[in-house]
């Protein structure tokens, strides 16, 4: 080909590309798809993330870079690609009675839901801040929609406009961030930042732009104080999206600020440790707190992503230190995708049991569900359990590799605010579990193939796996040490 | 896969098969149910004597299990290792045999939603056995914190009218303790990169102002479940509140756990610390004995006033144990035993006795002795256990740890011993006071009130004979002859002493 | 030849004063303008710095904001719309049914 | 040491009354269905402790065929741990033997009475089936008390000391349901919760004793023990001191002395047998006996033996002015047994530990003869009530509340039960210490001792003796002479051969007991045979002087007392003529000088409140419900403003109602008011954010 594209450009990134080719075809195809036949859009939709979760499988091992070192492809990037296919899957799986029940079941759905997942792909491979912003909105903007998708509902609408001006408006922060490293640095690719960081031009600009990155990743995540539009949304959004959303924006978001900052600003690390700490505890209270207070399940389940979003962060603390680095890397994406398993079961109960117009989603509306129905209120006491980190669950195990990599890094004060706030948490997850269990109660739960079979592989996963985590582990650490 | 070939894997993970076969059994077959769970644990006591054979009483050192590596990546060292020495052989037993009773006593106590509960049971006997099997720190933590959830749903689901709040007290106040734990265990994990408790007891080396606070953290998690002074106030609820069979279990293994925590962790791992606490640890067991048996005295409720007694019991156990010499933690150990036999004893009678009255006030009973005779003389052999007669179970434990504590280095002072054994005085007087008010004495209201529903008073029938005639046998036994008991655990405690720095 | 520091000092101003817009209005539209105030605030530093690296990254950055500002409104804009034909009133104060 | 002759028969000291005992648990209930079961179960009962006492006899007779050398028969391990070697060992030598033969000995006859006596008792108090149940307790008491006088070390005797306080605490709770008088009442079962505890007292002190001798002495074995202490009484007097005062706390728990001697008259709420057997001739003198087994350590220190002689020496004046005071015929001899003990207590503290062996054995023959012959004088006045009561006309006897116990109700016997009546003149005229009974003999020789060491315990004792003579007589006069008080006892009936055959031979003991020790030039066998064991001491010859003055003493005394009882004898419902002369003082006499009412303010009361303040206010209250609930739980619940159920909503309201819930709460409302669904208000906190962060960033 030209000088401008050859095919190892294209190949760095191709699951991305196939996605994207796919879901604009499949964008043409549902035109031609009668409307009560939505559903083979959903089962063209799945096997277009199935076959690009093929390549990026065949993927594993090789490293490589194109565009000029716009976009990177690693262990790291394949380890996440991979997580990140596997939730649109579980998306898909999802949304796909659920969005028939609730009778919003369109078309756009699904390619939104594509080119969503091809944003956060390419936020993992992004090295170049350019690459990482017009990523971040390839994700949000499909999400903004989503999230309104249903229009007969106000709370949706709603949840639409306040995801949307609130995520322009922490763009906004995050394009001026850029402009400013740029400004300092006269770079926007990860290595040229940092080359021109490590001869020290300008610290203080530099350090602003980085910290204002950080408010737009931190949005993104739900980092307190950038949480506030997390629980309307989460509530507001049609079920089968905040599933999704959860954990796929936060997959791509932290995936994008772990590689920003370890290979762009490994400088600015005495500057920004303290902000990282101070907000991962900020985050695990606040989140753990507020989520006490709540009767709703979504609400409930939205702050405590907020918490767990700290607790994410918390792997990311010391990542100044090259020997702790590693492993608390590793911790981190190890619990991330614990939280993704655990999260998309949940959500997948959640699901079971909402009525039509929000019904079925007070935390009283579980009472006595495990005399009803035994399997689903055992996956969700083991999704309860995973979240407050107990055995035999892989959110204990997380918890175990996290609070270890915190303390290694010297940070124990962190690690006692974790243990704490998850004491706390503890309390309302369990509400969930005393309801299932020891109230009187007549849930009602729907029951379609696909969400029973994304609640119980999950719930199987999140016990499976805590008793050979060592794979997954390794895989998380060898894409981190592939990462540097 | 070799490893699930071992005999303690077996002997720990065995009742998971009968939680699988319940699971297949439909709700209604109750009878089934129950002999399903039956023979599951009758199974595992067998499996527990088996390896009471494999046995070797004379080696001290850890015994029929040895390391897998379980997870070994970016500096992580877990290993799946069971083992079993001097100081957990007998607490092994302990559970396999308390079991087996406790399920027997559920046989007409438990007629709703039997099929979860035998499921729930078992799966707290898998984890009893795990904590006190496991030899790496993480997999303790994990059979550690297990054991919570069953029981957290036996109290919760089966439990009496305040039954939710107990349970989610229980729950939260246990892993309150645990989570310090949880740091301590990864801190050392990172110092001195493995996770196997004897690897650590070799390297050992922690400096000593870390051990102390290491030793705190586990304090907090062991004390708690002790509980120690002033750490019980989860107890009396989660006893109240507990069904029968749970209290059992609760009062005679899961107690236990806290207290052979001390003893296989915070005392090996952080001598120094050991040594240095042990004054402000037998003072807390002290105040807890006196404190303990006053309070059980001023009780109304049968059912409390012995969920205090067992403070008193556990406050002689930890006194014994942070003797830290031969005498005070062997007599610790048997007390963990005795406490198991004769506690569990007392609650399974109160529990047949609930069955028919419903009722767990004293004063509304009095001179069931004359209506039953068998239940009279079965109490009053294990009150008699429990407040330390001499020739029953109780004594033998008790005095031992007196005698120790009485002439401890490491406590350093007679007077905490002195001032424990008016605890046995008070002992005796909380359980005279019980089993007068109970048994002796003209006849109580209870009585009309239970003839007045139609059906009289009736005596213990065969199987809650059966229920408690082992533990009267085990009562008399180590009254009378403990050495095959003693010798169990003798040499493992003999190098465990050896090896701390006493004054 | 106007030294570098005046655009950025104009840049940031401008920032500020969206960012002041997004917090004081009602109208989700102008909330939106103010937003867009401030990616043009940043694109400004954009080329400013660009011509003072005198390197092309910062004006292409440019080009990507203004395309992704123009995707930005015309999603806005439809969420807006179809808002305005449930309730009949676009104000972001009145939009307070999910809290807590 | 080997174990020749007879020793291994030691064992089935304890074995026999066992297997006597588990026969009549399996069998006994079959028994009592036929029409001679009760006597089976009786017979049953009395050769299993007949088989103890041959087996005694067969042990002191090889033990004498040793010349008195030690044997010790080990029959298990006990507890072993590093230094601590506690045995099942049997230590036979001449005391051990001479206790076992009381024990079993005396215990035997009273099994024989019981027979008799429980088969009316049971009737009396309409509950047949408990006939039983004795027999096994009696069984058992046998068994511990073997265990106790034949342990070889300190902690086996420990084992058998708490085993007979049991057995006291299951036999006077015998008629748990009821009081003496067989009404339905909590009395019986308090007495016999009074006496365990009031024995764990003492059983205190006798284990803290025990600790310090294992640290300082490093064992528990008798010989070890004694061989151990002079080198650390050279070293460190005091320790042996603690030892032996910790130890004396022990005996006066178990034989009731002052200050812990209130169980025993409560202990008379027992059947007579057990009053006589445990309360007066066994179990009671178990402190004696251990002070003696422990002669090596009290000799060591002069100071702690004053303390023991004076405690005893003042236990029995004391008894004796309350035993003065009394009306109910057991009482009587209840207190009398406190003084007696009181006497041996100080014969073995002045280091005379030959004549308090010798009385405890005198004590044991006249006082259970006292005893029994008192149980039949009761059942003679019952059935004489019952008699009225069913036989012919007096319908209103029934009703009446009868105390069969009450000397005021009697008179008169001499005529209705003559046997009875010489029986206990026997038993008073040994008691009394008249020439040539058992008893003057064994007190003689006493204070012959006291007037050698000490000059004040000598006039104590005599005193006591003095008041011992006197109330025995007044006792005489009132029960057996005079006019019958009562119809009852005008109807009283003399006792069946059962009961009175057993009767005769402890006569019979009592009056020859003597003959074991007497002052004179080779006869002072006892001191021989015991000499084996607590070293050879000279046998004192009689003191003409001592003798006189006590036997002076006791006759005036019982003149006395005739004077006042006997030569106008007592009118129903005439108050006793003591009360006129004495005053005050004999209020305090009848009413046991208060000592229980002052204990049970200064002690029982102030631990009940004590225990309900920590339980209901401490514990409860403040721990559990404020700290607990309200604080930690309180503070849950707020953070949860939904509330797990109606029992938790209570609790809300609670953690709401009390500072820290408000606090919090105001907290919690200011955090959830940010979530007010506002995008401007979100926005702000996103800017807030920034601006911080920026302003630490510039700042710092």
């Amino acid at each position: 080909m030209s000088q401008y594209i050859n095919p190892s450009d294209l190949t760095t990134i191709l699951p991305a590309i196939v996605l994207t080719v796919w879901a604009c075809a499949l964008l043409v195809a549902d035109l031609f798809i009668p409307h009560e036949r939505k559903g083979w859009t959903a089962v063209l939709a799945a096997l277009g993330l199935a076959a690009s979760l093929g390549i990026t499988l065949t993927q594993v091992g090789g490293t490589s870079t194109g565009f000029k070192g716009m976009v990177t492809l690693d262990g790291f990037s394949t380890f996440l690609n991979a997580m990140l296919l596997v939730s649109g899957l579980f998306g898909v799986a999802l949304a796909y009675g659920y969005v028939r029940r609730m009778g919003l079941e369109r078309g756009e759905y699904y390619t939104l839901l594509l080119f969503s997942v091809v944003g956060m792909m390419l936020m993992v491979q992004a090295s170049d801040l350019i690459v990482v912003f017009i990523a971040l909105e390839l994700l949000s903007i499909p999400l903004y929609v989503l999230a309104a998708l249903n229009a007969r509902q106000i709370e949706s609408e709603e949840a639409g406009l306040k995801y949307f001006l609130l995520g322009s408006f922490s763009t906004g922060f995050l394009v001026y961030g850029i402009a400013l490293i740029f400004g300092a640095t006269g770079s926007t690719s990860y290595s040229g930042i940092m080359t021109a960081a490590s001869t020290g031009t300008s610290g203080l600009l530099l350090t602003i732009g980085a910290a204002l990155l950080l408010v737009g990743f931190g949005f993104k995540v739900a980092v307190v104080p950038f949480h506030m539009w997390t629980p309307d949304v989460y509530q507001g959004a049609p079920t089968s999206v905040t599933a999704f959303m959860a954990s796929g924006a936060k997959i791509a978001g932290f995936a994008a600020l772990l590689r920003v900052f370890a290979l762009a600003f490994p400088t600015l690390t005495a500057d920004l440790t303290p902000i990282f700490a101070a907000l991962a505890a900020l985050t695990m209270i606040v989140g753990n707190l507020i989520a006490v207070s709540q009767t709703n399940i979504k609400r409930l389940l939205a702050y405590s992503s907020i918490a767990h979003a700290g607790y994410i962060l918390m792997a990311f603390v010391p990542y100044g230190n090259p020997q702790v680095m590693p492993v608390s890397v590793a911790a981190g994406l190890f619990y991330l995708a614990a939280y993704a398993v655990t999260n998309f079961g949940a959500w997948g109960v959640v699901i079971a049991l909402e009525k039509q117009g929000g019904k079925g989603l007070e935390v009283s509306d579980y009472a006595g569900l495990f005399w009803k129905n035994r399997p689903l209120a055992l996956a969700m006491t083991v999704f309860m359990l995973s979240l407050i980190g107990f055995p035999p669950t892989i959110g204990m195990v997380g918890k175990f590799y996290l609070f270890r990599a915190v303390i290694d890094g010297g940070f124990i004060w962190l690690a006692i605010v974790g243990v704490v706030t998850s004491l706390i948490s503890a309390y309302y997850y369990l509400r969930v579990v005393v309801n299932m269990f020891m109230q009187e109660g007549e849930p009602q739960t729907g029951s379609e193939f696909w969400l029973n079979f994304t609640w119980g592989l999950t719930a199987l996963a999140t016990v499976i796996l805590s008793f050979v985590p060592q794979p997954l582990f390794a895989w998380a650490s060898s894409a981190v040490l592939r990462l540097f | 896969m070799e490893f699930l070939s071992q005999p303690l894997t077996l002997l720990t993970f065995f009742p998971l098969l009968g939680v699988l076969a319940l699971a297949f059994i439909p709700g209604e077959r109750k009878n089934l149910l129950r002999w399903t769970a039956l023979v599951t644990t009758l199974v595992t006591f067998g499996l527990s004597l088996w390896v009471l054979s494999m046995f070797d009483a004379s080696n001290p050192s850890l015994q029929l299990g040895k390391p897998y590596d379980w997870i070994t990546v970016a500096g992580w060292n877990i290993q799946y290792h069971l083992g079993v020495d001097g100081l957990s052989i007998l607490l092994v037993l302990l559970t396999a045999f308390l079991t087996p009773i406790s399920i027997l006593s559920t046989w007409t106590a438990v007629e709703e939603r039997v099929k979860d509960f035998m499921m729930f049971f078992l799966l707290l006997e898998v984890g009893m056995m795990g904590v006190f099997l496991a030899q790496d720190l993480f997999l303790f933590y994990i059979f550690w914190e297990f054991t919570l959830v069953p029981m957290y749903f036996l109290i919760g689901i089966w439990g009496g009218p305040r039954r939710i709040y107990a349970a989610v007290k229980f729950f939260l106040y246990t892993m309150a303790g645990s989570i310090l734990m949880l740091l301590a265990i990864l801190w050392l994990g990172i110092y001195q990169q493995t996770f196997s408790v004897p690897e650590m007891i070799a390297k050992g080396g922690i400096p000593n102002g870390v051990q102390f606070w290491l030793f705190l953290a586990f304090t907090a998690a062991f004390a708690i479940k002790v509980p120690m002074w002033p750490l019980h106030s989860w107890l009396p609820d989660a006893h109240v509140e507990a069904p029968t069979a749970g209290s059992v279990i609760l009062a005679g293994v899961l107690l236990k756990m806290g207290t052979y925590g001390f003893l296989r962790f915070n005392i090996p791992l952080f001598p120094q610390a050991a040594v240095q606490m042990a004054p402000w640890i037998a003072l807390f067991a002290t105040i807890g004995i006196i404190y303990g048996a006053a309070v059980s005295y001023a009780q109304s409720d049968v059912k409390k006033l012995v969920a205090y007694s067992s403070v008193s019991h556990l406050g002689f156990v930890m006194l014994g144990m942070f003797a830290l010499n031969e005498q005070g933690i062997e007599g610790a150990i048997l007390q963990m035993i005795n406490h198991g036999l004769s506690t569990g004893a007392l609650f399974l009678l109160i529990g047949m006795i609930y069955e028919q009255t419903h009722t767990r006030e004293i004063k509304v009973y009095g001179g069931l002795w004359k209506i039953t005779p068998i239940f009279g003389t079965i109490m009053l052999i294990a009150s008699l256990s429990s407040m330390g007669l001499p020739g029953l179970n109780g004594f033998v434990g008790e005095f031992t740890i007196l005698l120790g504590a009485f002439g401890s280095q490491a406590i350093g002072s007679p007077w905490f011993a002195g001032i424990s054994a008016a605890g046995v005085i008070m002992a005796a007087v909380y359980i005279l006071y019980m089993f007068q008010k109970m048994f002796l004495g003209p006849t109580g209201s209870i009585v009309e009130e239970v003839k007045h529903h139609g059906h009289a008073l009736r005596d213990l029938n065969w199987r809650e004979i059966l229920t408690v005639l082992p533990l009267l046998i085990f009562i008399f036994w180590i009254g009378l002859y403990p050495k095959p008991f003693f010798d169990l655990m003798t040499p493992t405690v003999h190098n465990l002493v050896a090896a701390l720095p006493l004054p | 030849m106007v030294d570098i520091s005046y655009y950025i000092l104009l840049s940031a101003v401008l920032f500020t004063i969206g960012a002041m817009g997004v917090l004081v209005r009602r109208n989700p539209l102008i909330i939106f303008m103010s937003v867009e105030l401030m990616l043009n605030a940043a694109n400004l530093a954009f080329v400013s710095f660009a011509s003072m690296h005198g390197s092309l990254d910062g004006q292409i950055f440019v080009f990507f904001v203004m395309t992704v500002a123009a995707a930005e409104v015309a999603v806005g804009l439809a969420l807006i719309v179809q808002i305005f034909k449930s309730r009949h009133s676009i104000n972001v104060d009145e939009m307070n049914s999910l809290k807590g | 040491m080997e174990t020749h002759g007879f020793a291994f028969l030691a064992p089935w000291l304890i074995f026999a009354p066992l297997v006597g005992l588990l026969l009549n648990i399996l069998l006994g209930g079959w028994f009592m269905k036929q029409p001679w079961g009760e006597r089976a179960i009786g017979a049953i009962a009395a050769s299993a402790s007949g088989a103890a006492f041959v087996v005694s006899a067969l042990l002191a007779y090889t033990v004498s065929a040793a010349h008195g050398e030690l044997m010790t028969v080990p029959f298990a391990q006990w507890i072993h741990i590093g230094t601590l070697e506690l045995d099942w060992t049997f230590r036979l030598d001449s005391l051990s033997t001479t206790m076992m033969l009381v024990v079993s000995g005396v215990g035997t006859l009273i099994h024989i009475y019981a027979i008799g006596y429980m088969h009316e008792d049971v009737r009396f108090k309409n509950d047949i089936p408990r006939y039983q149940r004795f027999f096994v307790f009696l069984n058992l008491f046998i068994a511990a008390m073997m265990i106790l006088v034949s342990g070889d070390s300190y902690m086996m005797l420990f084992v058998g000391w708490e085993g007979v306080g049991l057995c006291s605490f299951l036999l006077i709770g015998f008629w748990y349901d009821m009081d003496t008088l067989g009404r339905s009442s909590w009395a019986n079962s308090n007495a016999a919760k009074k006496a365990f505890i009031t024995n764990r007292i003492g059983d205190f002190g006798f284990l803290i004793a025990g600790f310090l001798m294992f640290w300082r002495l490093g064992s528990f074995q008798f010989d070890q023990v004694f061989a151990a202490a002079p080198a650390l009484a050279a070293s460190d007097h005091t320790t042996i001191i603690l030892i032996t005062l910790f130890m004396l706390i022990g005996v006066a728990g178990k034989s009731a002395q002052i200050p812990l001697y209130v169980w025993l008259p409560d202990a008379m709420a027992g059947p007579t047998p057990v009053s006589a057997l445990i309360h007066a001739a066994t179990m009671v003198t178990a402190g004696v006996y251990l002070i003696t087994r422990s002669a090596p350590l009290y000799t060591l220190v002069p100071e702690a033996q004053y303390i023991v002689a004076m405690t005893g020496a003042v236990t029995a004046l004391f008894a004796a002015t309350i035993a003065v005071g009394q009306y109910d015929i057991k009482k009587v001899l209840a207190y009398s047994t406190i003084s007696q003990l009181g006497f041996m207590v100080a014969a073995v503290g002045m280091g005379a530990y030959v004549a308090g062996m010798f009385h405890l054995i005198t004590h044991a023959f006249f006082k259970a003869l006292l005893f029994l012959s008192a149980g039949s004088v009761i059942l003679g006045l019952e059935r004489g009530h019952h008699h009225l009561a069913h036989g012919h006309g007096h319908g209103d006897h029934h009703e009446e509340v009868f105390d069969p116990g009450d000397m005021r109700n009697m008179g008169g016997l001499r005529k209705t039960m003559p046997v009875t009546f010489w029986l206990y003149m026997i038993g008073t005229l040994a008691l009394a210490g008249i020439v040539p009974f058992a008893g003057f003999w064994s007190k003689d020789e006493i204070l012959l001792d006291a007037n050698l060491h000490y000059t004040g315990v000598y006039w104590i004792l005599t005193i006591a003796a003095f008041l011992t003579a006197f109330y025995m007589g007044r006792q005489i006069w009132m029960v057996f002479f005079g006019e019958a008080r009562h119809e009852a006892a005008a109807h009283a009936e003399e006792s069946p051969a059962v009961m009175t055959v057993p009767l005769m031979v402890l006569a019979a003991l009592s009056v020859l007991g003597g003959a074991l020790n007497l002052p004179f030039e080779g006869f002072h066998n006892l001191t021989h045979w015991l000499g084996h064991t607590l070293g050879e001491v000279e046998a004192m010859p009689l003191n003409g002087v001592v003798a006189g003055v006590s036997t002076v003493l006791a006759l005036t005394a019982i003149f006395v007392s005739w004077l006042l009882y006997g030569r106008n004898p007592l009118k129903a419902g005439q108050p006793d003529p003591l009360k006129k002369p004495l005053g005050l003082a004999f209020t305090g006499m009848e009413n046991k000088w208060f000592v229980d009412e002052g204990y049970w303010f200064a002690i029982v009361d102030r631990y009940v409140d004590i225990a309900r303040f920590l339980a209901d206010k401490i514990d409860w209250e403040f721990w559990h419900d404020f700290v607990h609930e309200k604080v930690i739980a309180g503070t849950y619940n707020w953070l949860s403003n939904s509330a797990l159920n109606e029992g938790l909503d209570k609790r809300v309201i609670d953690a709401i109602a009390n500072g820290l819930g408000k606090a919090t709460q105001w907290l919690s409302g200011t955090t959830r008011k940010f979530q007010n669904g506002f995008v401007r208000s979100y926005a702000l906190s996103v800017f807030l954010g920034v601006v911080i962060i920026l302003g630490y960033l510039l700042l710092k």
